[in-house]
């Protein structure tokens, strides 16, 4: 198994989706409300899971720019979960390198009433 | 009727308010909300990796004392209600995670799913009932044209939180008529606020949220109500925070059973409403 | 003592890649009354049959077994073979090591070694068997035909073409089915009532036909040849025999409230109604639920206006029984329900709708005399956006696992015809694929593209949003250009799965006939059995067995037709004679058997029992060999072991488990 | 008897399948290449309820660790009401299984239509994997009948 098959078959072990599902219907872009701040569309996650492609994703803006609003997730008629495949590709990132997306120094500079839920969340996911 | 009642972090500080009103309601509506001594972060999202148990942790201790109190779990805050019932359902049905969790907590009998979680909102439809709550209304709000923000964590993924059908939910809708005003449905109210993403791109949060109040507004909402926090803050950061407010929708109910104007409220409101 | 026949086919190379044949026949040949044993790559073929009737005559066969595929495939072949060498038909045994055995298994050596077992039961069981004779059984000349769809219509026509009497039961107060719903039909654009209605009035006016419409089967039993059924023709509060269709009842119907179906729930109808205006019978049926007479017991002006004096307020829901040869079900179908699909605010906007919707609001006789209007607020819509696969292809509990097969090809017509008659009208259709597989179909579907200019975009809608100033904003993707769309809207339509009518399961089980997961009606061989049920004498017409079109729905009632003409033509039938057959001298007459029965086959007769030291007479079981469909139910039931089932029996079945365990 | 530990264990699996329904099942879980272990061997009955419990008792007699009963789904049976009899009859096996102390398990029913080949395989599968892991039947398989 090549590094990359490797990593392939960690995001299905990890998002529990199985990629071969996927039909294609672009249900999940057709729904995202960050589709446009995306550059991999989320109907494309499937493609670089199955063809084992996962540095582009993983390079990908859109591991950022999902909300979690799990509306893919919802509305997706495979039952794919293109949500949880995107967050996959995130935990191998964030695994691996150890440091976050958002760092504590900036929100130190940042408005002073932010809602912990807020902070949570971003440190959670980011 | 007595419940656990989580409240989750930000409802202690920036959402005090969400806290307080339904505390002051529950009087009235003949249930006890009861707070652990000890209860932690739920983590604010979900953990969607199948492999991530440690995260999950806190929100299965509070549901395994609710267990041994013998409890429903109540929650108002949409992220913690959203959580919470999430990890139940992967603590019922996910084997790996069930195991791992009890196995890392010593848990014995092991945790298995039992609590029952439930938004404050279910409690209303479910256990008091709208028919009574309706009747319980010494301050209607009539005439006011309310539109009910759903956003994602009360309503997705419908399958495993049970809460509302997820494209075309009534719960806060009913809430609504029941305290006497009129629900304005609007298409947005279903959709992302932006959540985190004001951290890093407040652009983006500030469109999605100016089109939810945008299209509330264009089918004539005078004031919106949130249960979640986040979405909250995200709402009453866009341009039209004055033209069209937002109220948690607790307060909204305590202003309808006339408990609003409670001292020890609006004193704590003060210092906490956003 | 069997003198046995082993026959190992190979089946090209679908048995033999897996299974080693040449070993199996070596292997076989020590089986106890084994005397033969061979191999051939085709046995079912002339020659492989020739091999099997040369074997059976030369070697003095008392039994064969066929190492083969499955016998719901070639048991009736082989026992032909054997029936024509002078072998009773019933000592022949497949043993199916194809779809059991070498088309499931990987590895030569454990397909071989389940292959020799299957062999071993199938030689078991045929060296306890005994030679049976088939009886007879006699033909009811009659068909019934539960369903007045297109498909029900085009089956019974062809019927009573050959001279059969048929009786069509339909549930509805008219004939005609979703193909009266229709405006046009493609691939031709032929106007649906123009080439419906006179089926219609053919069906109504052919003297083998009878029309039971308000009508529903409440009742089957019997078998192949002789069924029994009980039809609900349910009171219709119109004598049909008075009433001269004049309209006059309706028209002045004060009650006006209830949704009118034939029209989709876009109309209100009287609570007294024909469905439609070409409605066969034309005679009107009273709603009694939204009738003021029967909720209040006043008004009664239907009454008052019926110069035929035809209105009878007294009418009964009347049972009528009647034999038949042959049943054929053509219930056809339903759209699924879309308040699941609430993304596409189906429940929350009038000018979101389905095709079959779209239908009626195209069609001059429905709710818009044609003009194609929003249902909000009568104007012509000028942006239409098309959304396909609604419920179709799902892999979630939402949907439909299944292709509903005919929505790319009707929502191509829809596009087309309102590009044809207003030109203004943009139209855009979402897809996930354009499915046209039929003739001229990819042809009509490329003039909507190429003649028609409508704008057909790949990739699916995720959001339909209603505006404020009424308009639909519609969000979906354009995958080939990776782009997210906001469409203003007029109307949106939604292509919804079909599903089977609502129903069609307890009738399944009236029928017995096999139901899949989908309540789609399953025909006895997906390939070569598509218009037969598994159980002998049913027959599968129209979608109710799967979607499909018009062309295809009339071809199957055809060939259902033609099957149920080729029953009919009989004047008696084989019988199967696996039948139950009781042992006089251990049955104590206690009714056990009778009871569990559920063709009343038993019965008991007082019967002079003799023995070695027995000699009285006693009341013992008796079956009715032409009754006995076999099932086995007394075999287990009879406390004394009394009962067994011919070519099923006990020792049988005792040698096969055996075999498998050895 | 020989025992050959490095030998994996594989179970003796009867099963009956009812002609109109399961026999069909199985069929098209072959035509659609769908595998299940050759453990299995299965035996052709006109209904479920031609399945008398003394077939069970004598397949596990002779040295069978597993027996599967599969016929139609309740409602839809060809003779109408066979499969409601088998249901009960099996009902009354499994407690006389209990009272014999034999694990239940190692008998089965399931209702399989024709046209559910995926299930047939899937319980097939399932079912040899938990015989599997039941071992041996040694209760109830008489010593003589073992080769």
């Amino acid at each position: 198994m090549t590094k990359s098959e490797y990593a392939a078959a960690r995001i299905e072990e990890i998002s529990g989706t199985n990629p071969y599902r996927c039909m294609k219907c672009g249900k999940c872009s057709a729904s995202c409300p960050t589709f446009s701040e995306m550059d991999i569309k989320p109907h494309q996650f499937v493609s670089y899971v199955l063809h084992d492609d996962v540095e582009a994703l993983a390079a990908s803006k859109s591991l950022w720019k999902c909300l979690g609003c799990f509306a893919c997730v919802e509305r997706c008629p495979r039952d794919v979960k293109p949500g949880r495949i995107i967050d996959a590709a995130r935990q191998l990132v964030l695994r691996q390198r150890g440091n976050s997306y958002l760092s504590a120094d900036e929100i130190s500079k940042m408005e002073a009433d932010l809602p912990p839920q807020l902070l949570v969340s971003a440190f959670r996911r980011w | 009727m007595k419940f656990s009642y989580y409240p989750g972090c930000t409802l202690k500080n920036k959402a005090r308010a969400l806290d307080q009103y339904a505390r002051a309601c529950a009087g009235v509506l003949n249930i006890e909300l009861e707070e652990p001594d000890n209860w932690q972060c739920c983590g604010g999202v979900y953990p969607l990796g199948r492999d991530e148990t440690a995260k999950k942790l806190s929100a299965v201790r509070a549901l395994q004392e609710t267990k041994e109190k013998e409890q429903a779990l109540v929650t108002l805050c949409s992220a913690c209600h959203h959580v919470l019932k999430r990890v139940n359902d992967d603590m019922r049905h996910v084997p790996e995670i069930r195991d791992k969790a009890n196995r890392y907590l010593e848990l014995e009998p092991p945790y298995q799913g039992e609590t029952k979680v439930l938004h404050f909102l279910e409690v209303l439809r479910d256990v008091v009932g709208f028919e009574t709550l309706r009747k319980k209304v010494t301050h209607p709000l009539t005439g006011r044209r309310i539109g009910a923000y759903y956003g994602c964590l009360l309503l997705r993924p419908g399958k495993i939180l049970q809460f509302d059908d997820p494209e075309n939910p009534k719960i806060l809708e009913d809430f609504i008529r029941a305290i006497g005003a009129e629900p304005v449905i609007y298409p947005y109210r279903n959709e992302c606020c932006g959540a985190y993403l004001s951290l890093k791109d407040p652009a983006l949060p500030a469109a999605m949220c100016e089109k939810i109040k945008g299209s509330a507004a264009g089918f004539g909402a005078d004031l919106l109500v949130t249960s979640c926090p986040l979405c909250m803050y995200n709402l009453n950061r866009s341009e039209t925070k004055d033209t069209l407010p937002v109220y948690y929708f607790t307060e909204l109910l305590a202003e309808a059973l006339g408990v609003k104007e409670d001292p020890a409220v609006s004193e704590k409101q003060e210092e906490g409403n956003p | 003592m069997q003198r046995i026949g082993v026959f190992v086919c190979h089946c090209g190379s679908n048995i033999a890649a897996t299974v080693d044949v040449k070993q199996l026949a070596a292997y076989v040949k020590s089986e106890p009354g084994v005397v033969y044993a061979n191999d051939y790559p085709y046995m079912c073929s002339e020659a492989g049959q020739a091999m099997i009737a040369e074997a059976i005559q030369k070697e003095r066969l008392s039994g064969v077994v066929v190492c083969s595929c499955s016998p719901r495939m070639h048991e009736a072949t082989f026992r032909k073979c054997a029936a024509g060498a002078g072998l009773n038909p019933y000592m022949v045994e497949i043993a199916n090591i194809r779809e059991q055995c070498s088309w499931i298994h990987k590895d030569m050596e454990t397909a071989t070694q389940k292959a020799l077992v299957l062999a071993r039961a199938a030689i078991a069981k045929v060296n306890l068997g005994t030679p049976l004779q088939e009886g007879e059984s006699p033909v009811t000349k009659r068909a019934l035909v539960i369903g007045g769809g297109i498909a029900g219509i085009q089956t019974a026509l062809d019927i009573a073409e050959a001279g059969y009497e048929v009786d069509i039961v339909e549930r509805t107060p008219s004939i005609g089915g979703r193909m009266a719903q229709l405006d046009k039909t493609f691939p031709t654009l032929d106007c649906s009532a123009c080439i419906l209605t006179p089926k219609m009035v053919d069906a109504a006016a052919h003297e083998k036909i009878t029309l039971y419409t308000y009508s529903e089967v409440e009742k089957v039993s019997g078998f192949v040849g002789d069924f029994t059924v009980d039809i609900r023709k349910k009171a219709r509060s119109v004598d049909a025999d008075k009433c001269t269709g004049c309209g006059a009842c309706q028209e002045k119907c004060p009650s006006k409230k209830a949704p009118d179906a034939f029209n989709r729930g876009l109309k209100k109808r009287s609570a007294i109604y024909t469905p439609f205006a070409q409605a066969i019978p034309n005679v009107p049926v009273i709603d009694r639920k939204t009738c003021i007479h029967f909720q209040t017991g006043k008004c009664g002006l239907c009454a008052k206006v019926c110069q035929a004096q035809a209105i009878d307020y007294t009418q009964e829901d009347e049972i009528i029984t009647r034999k038949y040869g042959a049943i054929v079900a053509a219930t056809g179908f339903d759209m699924i329900r879309l308040d699941r699909y609430d993304e596409y605010a189906y429940s929350q906007s009038p000018d979101v709708i389905t095709s079959l919707e779209l239908e009626r609001l195209m069609n001059a006789a429905g709710p818009t005399g044609g003009h194609l209007e929003r249902l909000s607020d009568h104007r012509q819509p000028k942006e239409i956006v098309f959304i396909q696969c609604v419920g179709s292809r799902c892999a979630d509990d939402r949907g439909k696992s299944y292709c509903s097969k005919i929505c790319c090809m009707y929502t191509a017509k829809h596009a087309m015809l309102i590009r044809e008659k207003y030109p203004g009208t943009k139209v855009t259709v979402f897809y996930i694929d354009v499915r046209t597989p039929g003739k001229n179909f990819d042809e009509f579907y490329r003039r909507a593209v190429e003649e028609y200019h409508v704008d057909y975009i790949k990739g699916q809608v995720g959001k339909v949003a209603p505006q404020p100033d009424g308009r639909l904003l519609v969000q979906g993707v354009d995958l080939l250009d990776a782009r997210q769309l906001q469409i203003e809207a007029d109307l949106v339509v939604l292509a919804a799965a079909i599903e089977p009518s609502e129903g069609v399961r307890p009738l399944a089980g009236m029928l017995t006939a096999g139901i899949d997961t989908n309540d789609f009606l399953t025909e006895a061989h997906p390939k070569l059995r598509p218009v037969e049920s598994a159980t002998a004498g049913i027959f599968l017409s129209g979608v109710c067995q799967g979607p499909k079109d018009i062309p295809e729905t009339v071809s199957q009632a055809g060939a259902a037709a033609v099957k149920v003409i080729g029953l009919l033509a009989k004047d008696r039938l084989r019988t199967n004679p696996c039948t139950a057959m009781p042992d006089v001298l251990a049955c104590n007459g206690c009714s056990a058997c009778a009871n569990v029965c559920p063709y009343g086959a038993i019965t008991y007769e007082e019967k002079e029992v003799a023995a070695p030291g027995v000699r009285e007479t006693r009341r013992v079981a008796v079956v009715n060999s032409a009754l006995c469909q076999g099932c086995g139910a007394c075999t287990v039931a009879c406390p004394s072991g009394a009962m067994d089932l011919q070519g099923f029996s006990n020792r049988q079945i005792i040698a096969e488990v055996d075999a498998i365990c050895r | 008897m020989q025992i050959d530990h490095k030998e994996e264990f594989r179970p003796k699996i009867v099963a009956f399948c009812c002609n109109w329904c399961s026999y069909a099942g199985a069929d098209l879980a072959g035509s659609s290449r769908l595998s299940y272990p050759a453990d299995v061997k299965i035996i052709r009955v006109p209904c479920s309820c031609r399945v008398n419990p003394m077939f069970l008792l004598r397949a596990f007699e002779r040295g069978a660790d597993g027996v599967i009963l599969c016929g139609c789904h309740p409602g839809d049976c060809h003779y109408s009401t066979g499969n409601y009899y088998t249901r009960r009859r099996m009902t009354l096996l499994f407690s006389l299984l209990e009272f014999i102390g034999v694990e239940r398990e190692r008998v089965r029913v399931e209702w399989v239509s024709a046209a559910e080949g995926a299930k047939l395989s899937e319980t097939m599968n399932d079912f040899v994997k938990t015989v599997g892991a039941l071992g041996r039947n040694i209760r109830l398989g008489d010593l003589r009948c073992r080769n």
